[in-house]
């Protein structure tokens, strides 16, 4: 609502990070999403994380595919370089950027029709390889910029705009991720931000393919009751499995954080993410037992969320290709062109 | 060159082996070509294999040529008919006057013969059989056998043979021996069997002297290397597939440091053509020179992210190696049917730079170029090879390298230009020559901006603005202007005396066109021959065109492509061009290029 | 109709209404759309929305034309400036001597004042806060309200607005009265407060009998509906989603059974275009009438599986509901920058026949003729419309249906021709057409046969053969020239006296130029002028290009498509084809034709 | 090997159905492939299974993409209509295909990489739409046709021929399978032809969308030791979870059946499937349970082979679509087009 009355995403108070930058220095320019999007609040969510992580603006990415979700790379950090590529081909954008420049962080948003329909074989194949990124879902269960068709992740029985009844079966986001290898695989709610910056910052401090699919109610197209991705069905129903809290580098352990049901997990660079296990004894670190969990979750209605699969030990694109630690991008040509001389002695073979 | 031989001709034949693919005959056809070529004598090969793995018909010619005419010579003087499936097929193949030679171990119906041709038989099986054990070594034998008998039919120097054998199997313990015997058997079967050598027979000269054999998917490969570039992303597919294979070994030679093993380059296996060029745009972006070798359908999948490259300009080298089309067609086969495609590829008003290397020499020159080209000008370029190009060996100029080169990595702006100005405006035409100037992610905080393929203004925002698009448009065409000032020239060939014939003509056609005119020269036909070697073109070729009054455009493929882009690009009346096309799979020959002048001739200007 | 207006015309003005998109202008603007319609008027109406769902500037021109002229006027009369973030932009539209109404509720700066201009305010919110109830209410009704003042300023006949009001809300209850009571108000508030009428106004007329006021994708969605087809595919895009929403309404209460609710369709959302594509050819080649509508983007994704159906053989019917490229480009704009690749989608040597409607009437009928068209051809068969026909309400002549159409199926075998044949050849030429016959699976094992996109034989064999290649290639060729006698012939409207200018335009240009051509006539430049309808062309065209001396090709792109392929595919010196190019997203207007056309005729002939 | 040695697929006695075909009935034209490839056995299978059901060979639709394996169609039941689509697309033209006429069968053979590469997109949103059809990927963890690359299936640290080793984690089909929704799910080796012919016979009878992912051994790119995909490694490591036997319609039920560790699941069209456990209480009903089983072996190296999953109650994509019981090619016009009258009546809201 450019021109009406939004503000911007969040004016943050004057409180400075590590870098000595406001949070106001994460920010990007004006939504132009509908009033009340959820994908709104995940943008407020991610410039927090940026902040409190105390990222270099200007040394990350931002990248998306098309979409309402897609669109707000636009409204955060904005001192980022940032990409909008086509529907659903953000993936292959972002493993060549990763592969080009291995030092900066990467952060892709994308929606559910852009990842789970025309781009369900990209993104699979990047957790595949495991590029370095983090992978937000903005997951409404529609297409909003094109009006409110279902996407593949609308559950079934859940009735469009127009009236007609979704029958097929969704693409859950996370039991595809799990299927497909992936080595950290999250979910929230837009609305919850508490869960949702720890989540964040954990993301994009891991050492691989990190996603978060974050249900984010559509209130254009998608908010009736129905929907198991409304505001009132995710507020209702979701779980929060484990909570995070994400402990930056640059700080200090936190003193006096309550050890009794917290579990840590390195992250290969070193930083720690603290598990809360909010319910039993769950294990985000075992692939089958979460996918047992999330799908019998799914059968009953309801949402698990929180960090509910990781793996540190994994090498990340880079790792497994034995790529110099500098960026590709930036060598200097006389390490690359082996000369004349070389030449010469290289055609010896075919003469 | 067509009829009967004369008896006594030396070096100027050409020679077929027919064999079944998978069965190890590669090796002993490219010992006989290198043999050709290591004694100083032009030669050219041509491999027709079967879009299969094993078990199906392969062919390979050789055409032996002292003028060094490297196109297909459209004849057969010497069949190797190694595959008793395809015999009757293949003697037929054979000109009037010429031989055959096949495997006696099973005799030949006598159905199958023909008075003009002399039919050779050795049975080289079972000398195999005799002297090898093991199935596989016989096998791998018996090619090497006919690579002996051939020895001694044609006069090829033994010790060349002998030094090739040591250079390829040296390594390999018992192998070169092995190898040196079979050609022992064959040349000592042929010896006392045959009437040696035959009237066409080959002699040493000193021909090829800086010369190489190699073919244009590995020069390609090279050029990369040399070129700097560090990602390459790809999708498997024939007959390109052999590029980045050629990339990845060099740089594993030259790109891994030498005590860690670490490695400057990252090739990308995607998961399909469109991830392969989103790869190389999102890489491109990011400041790398990346590139992504494909063939026709992957331009077709890739033509999305090919106007988003377009719009958002975004560097990007493509190189299109190509194959029979339209959809599969004959994946093992050779055409130009990509050249309107490449030039005009995507939805909405869209142009790209096109390069059209003729050989594999220049396949290593465009290859560098399209790096520079592509940074330059902000935009994806194509490199248009083709799999005669690109699969085949070539007798070609070696490529050379001039350490003084320094690639252009075109109109980015550094940190500290970066602090300096007050303002970054991506999409600006600050210089007037419409290319605007680029920042890389990473380097500054002022040089961020957002990169869409939606409407953008000068200054990188969103924009639905009726005028801030039709600037963008009409900047983008200016850029292209710009572009053609930067294309390589086409090559023009001069008749030796004033012509009113032009030959208009581009990449693998060259070697038939260049045979095609000596051959029209010899019967009065005088022909001035432009050879295109980029899109857009630049002022040569209006002048060219301007100075004809009647012209041929000679291409592969059935559709006259090139002939739509010089009438669509330059001013001048298309009923004055006239297409010859040739668009069978198969590389041109120069006889039905001078059949075709000389009846379009003959039957006077066009209507 | 430039310049200042008359103090007292009418039936003759442009009416623009600025608002912000999501607060529900749009049924008002079609309420005062319909109003005029039903009084007999001729009247056009173009909408310019932003890719967006809420918040942004949006705006509708309805342009109200005695002579019936639909094309943007490229003025505006009176601005309804409800936008408070686009007032100064949109005061500065407005033509000198024009008008504005804008909301006074909340004042506007004088500074944004002009001489030129007569600014009327009313306090629409105000006056909706006082009478309505309720946020939602309030932001619909304050649409109304203007409604209802613009009846009073335009002298619109109430009774119109009422029965509209009825007939459109009138199934749930209170809305209708609601409605009635906001314009009402606005009537009331322009009657006491303003001069009604303004010098311009409506009076009622007859002409638009036999009219219906729709859009070109709602009557190629009733059009598929009609011709039979019974699986859609298709994938979400701008501007042609609305296609596949009317067809799918339409089949649920046309092709539903009235007892059980059983389909007799089959729409499939896609993954992705690809797969739209590929659903509509394996429907197809089963044997059912199968389409997809999308957008630029769409095409390009489709270009491998265009290929292969060119090259295989199976109909298929796209609908390219062209926008603004390239790439994302403007979504919600309109333009006709697909024409080039529509033709010759996909690489290889591959081209497709493109019908070009220029209204929804032309729309209903040619989706129709496409299915026809495809299956007589066997081949993928383009519907080019653009975001002008397919999202704006036209006032067109109402599609009408002839009771004793018959689908043209082309050749398929049935199961009794099947038996009775001795060998099924798939991609034979039986009756010199270049249009072979097909058989359908599941009909008879005799039919059976191996349909691939890689070389394939008479009888559908594999092969990598030159020769078959080649004769497959050349059949494929005449084919084409076959398509050519059946496409929809061009319309040729002559001057009344001989003209020596001709005039070539396609699709939804048609309007403007025929505005132009009346305005050029007035100044006595007489034109004749070709309206393609179909490619290939056929004859008329080329006789058209032979018959004139100088000709302008009038399109909606920047790199004059529709000239390439007249250059390309009739025989005529391209330098006698000058473009007139449009291309910055809104509709054509006829001024800046009838400027070019002077200009360039005053400059003399082209170089 | 068409001109050495190769004889035809199978040279079946003379024994006949129940349509009084023979075997001979249900072959195709001659192989092309390398001497010993498993795609080859498969083909074997495929006629085995066709003759055996004793399907009227014209009611068959074969479909494949582009790779060695996708060339197979040709080689069998060449009285079937065949369609051998682009690479990695054929799961949109069967949709469409099945979409005109539901009263076919289709059967989709395809490649690792047609399938999971380049078709991974297509592949899952084919399942999830529950497109009746079997499809058959014939995997071997390389690109046979472009000459040995890796595909996505292929195992960590396996090494191609041309030396390099791979150094990503596979995709795995039947795994994706599962995530994806897919309602009968199955793996077996091309070398065990008792195990593969039930199989397909139960895919082809199930209605909805039936995988079978066959290990299918490629001599010439993926035959060493150290691949999984290789014949030594799969004859010694493969464990047949389930064994299957179909009992076709036509026939009696075969009297004397062993009912000791038989398990019956009755598919949609009355046929039925015996399951015999080889192991423990596999129950191929259960989801979350294959899943996990499907895993852990993978964990430890192995495949599970057999029916692994199967669920009967969800309607195909046209029983979603409440599409007629005819097929909806064979409509004739008149009950298609609703005729000048009505459309003068549809007019009157556009006046
Ligand atoms: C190739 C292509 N096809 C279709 C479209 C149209 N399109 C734009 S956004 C979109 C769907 C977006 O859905 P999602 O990713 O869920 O984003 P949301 O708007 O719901 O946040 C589609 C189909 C496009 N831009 N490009
Ligand atoms: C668009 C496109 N890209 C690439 C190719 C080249 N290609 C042909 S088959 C193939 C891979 C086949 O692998 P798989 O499906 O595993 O079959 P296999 O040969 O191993 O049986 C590739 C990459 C193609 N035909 N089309
Ligand atoms: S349409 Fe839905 S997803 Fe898009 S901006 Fe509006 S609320 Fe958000
Ligand atoms: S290359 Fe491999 S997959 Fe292809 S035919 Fe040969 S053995 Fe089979
Ligand atoms: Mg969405
Ligand atoms: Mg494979």
């Amino acid at each position: 609502m450019t021109y009406i009355t939004k503000p911007k995403v969040e004016h943050a108070g004057l409180r400075r990070n590590a870098l000595g930058l406001s949070r106001r220095d994460y920010e990007g320019a004006l939504s132009t999403l509908c009033a009340g999007c959820g994908h709104d609040s995940i943008t407020a969510a991610i410039v927090q994380a940026c902040w409190e992580l105390g990222l270099p603006p200007h040394r990350m990415v931002k990248l998306s595919g098309i979409g309402c979700s897609s669109k707000t790379p636009a409204y955060f950090v904005s001192q980022a370089h940032g990409i909008n590529t086509v529907h659903g081909r953000m993936p292959s954008v972002a493993t060549g950027a990763a592969a080009a420049n291995r030092q900066l962080r990467y952060l892709g948003v994308s929606g559910d029709g852009d990842s789970l329909s025309i781009g369900l074989g990209q993104f699979c194949h990047a957790m595949r390889r495991n590029v370095r990124m983090l992978y937000i879902i903005e997951n409404n269960g529609v297409y909003g910029l094109t009006k409110g068709q279902f996407s593949a992740s609308a559950d079934i029985g859940s009735k469009a705009k127009k009236g007609e009844i979704n029958m097929q079966p969704p693409i859950d986001p996370v039991l595809t991720a799990l299927a497909a290898g992936a080595t950290f695989v999250a979910r929230s709610f837009s609305g919850d931000k508490a869960q949702l910056v720890p989540l964040i910052k954990a993301g994009l401090s891991h050492e691989g393919f990190a996603l978060i699919d974050v249900l984010s109610p559509c209130v254009t197209f998608n908010d009736h009751e129905d929907s198991t991705k409304s505001y009132a069905f995710s507020r209702q129903f979701y779980h929060p499995a484990v909570h995070t809290d994400f402990v930056p580098p640059a700080e200090e352990i936190r003193a006096g954080y309550e050890q009794g049901d917290v579990m840590e997990v390195e992250l290969h660079d070193g930083s720690q993410i603290a598990l809360r296990k909010v319910e039993g004894a769950y294990d985000p670190t075992n692939r089958d037992a979460a996918f047992v969990r999330i799908h019998e979750r799914i059968q009953a209605g309801e949402w698990l969320t929180g960090l509910l699969y990781v793996e540190t030990g994994r090498e990340d694109m880079h790792g497994l290709n034995k790529t110099v630690a500098e960026p590709l991008a930036a060598l200097p040509f006389d390490v690359l062109c082996p000369g004349a001389a070389t030449l010469e002695k290289t055609l010896a073979r075919y003469r | 060159m067509s009829g009967r031989k004369t008896p006594e001709s030396v070096n100027d034949f050409t020679l077929k082996l027919a064999n079944v693919n998978g069965t190890g005959s590669a090796s002993a056809n490219g010992l006989l070509m290198k043999s050709f070529f290591r004694m100083g004598i032009p030669v050219a090969g041509k491999n027709y294999f079967p879009s299969n793995i094993q078990g199906l018909p392969t062919w390979y010619e050789i055409r032996v040529s002292r003028e060094g005419y490297r196109a297909r010579s459209g004849q057969v003087d010497l069949m190797v008919a190694m595959n008793a499936q395809t015999y009757a097929q293949d003697l037929a193949e054979v000109s009037p006057g010429g031989y055959l030679l096949y495997d006696s171990t099973w005799p030949r119906s006598h159905a199958l013969s023909r008075d003009d041709v002399t039919v050779l038989g050795a049975p080289f099986a079972q000398l195999c059989n005799e002297a090898f054990d093991g199935v596989r070594t016989r096998i791998l034998m018996k090619n090497i056998v006919y690579v002996g008998a051939l020895a001694a039919l044609l006069d090829i120097d033994m010790a060349v043979i002998e030094q090739l054998a040591q250079d390829i199997f040296g390594k390999r313990p018992g192998l070169a021996e092995a190898n040196m015997k079979a050609i022992r058997i064959g040349w000592d079967y042929a010896t006392a069997n045959f009437d040696c050598p035959l009237p066409f027979r080959v002699e040493a000269m000193a021909a090829t002297g800086g010369m190489v054999m190699m073919d244009g998917n590995t020069t390609a490969g090279l050029g990369c290397v040399y070129a700097g570039a560090t990602v390459g992303a790809w999708y498997p597919i024939t007959p390109s597939t052999s590029l980045m294979d050629a990339y990845r070994s060099f740089c594993a030679r030259f790109r891994a440091d030498p005590e860690t093993r670490e490695r400057r380059y990252c090739v990308v296996q995607a998961e399909d053509e469109l991830a392969a060029i989103g790869m190389v745009l999102g890489a491109s972006w990011a400041g790398a020179r990346a590139f992504t070798p494909t063939s026709g359908p992957g331009i077709s999948l890739m033509a999305e992210f090919i106007g988003y490259g377009y719009f958002t300009e975004i560097p990007a080298v493509i190189f299109d190696v190509q194959r029979v089309g339209p959809s599969t067609g004959l994946p093992t086969r050779t055409q130009q049917g990509d050249i309107l495609l490449a030039a005009y590829a995507s939805h909405g008003d869209t142009r790209h730079p096109v390069l059209f290397p003729a050989d594999p020499t220049e396949s290593f020159e465009m290859a560098v170029q399209a790096f520079d080209l592509a940074e330059r000008l902000q935009t994806p370029v194509f490199v248009l090879s083709d799999l005669d190009i690109g699969m085949n060996d070539w007798m070609c100029r070696a490529p050379s390298w001039d350490d003084a080169y320094v690639p252009d990595r075109g109109k980015v702006l550094t940190a500290a230009e970066l602090e300096r100005i007050e303002k970054f405006r991506r999409y600006a035409d600050i210089d007037g020559d419409a290319i605007p100037w680029r920042s890389l992610p990473g380097v500054h905080p002022k040089g961020a901006y957002f990169t869409r393929g939606s409407g953008h203004s000068e200054a990188a925002g969103y924009t639905e603005d009726a005028g801030e698009y039709e600037r963008l448009m009409d900047r983008l065409k200016r850029k292209f202007a710009t572009a053609a000032t930067l294309m390589p020239a086409p090559v023009l060939h001069r008749a030796d005396k004033k012509a009113a014939l032009g030959i208009v003509s581009i990449g693998s056609c060259d070697d038939a066109v260049m045979e095609a005119r000596d051959r029209l020269k010899a019967e009065g036909i005088r022909s001035d021959y432009l050879r295109i070697r980029a899109f857009p073109f630049n002022d040569d070729v209006q002048a060219f065109l301007d100075e004809h009054e009647r012209i041929f455009i000679i291409e592969q493929n059935r559709d006259a492509q090139l002939r739509t882009l010089l009438i669509n690009e330059c001013s001048v009346d298309g009923r004055r061009l006239e297409s010859i096309l040739h668009y069978d799979g198969l590389p041109m020959a120069a006889g039905p290029l001078v059949a075709a002048v000389r009846e379009r001739l003959r039957k006077g200007a066009a209507a």
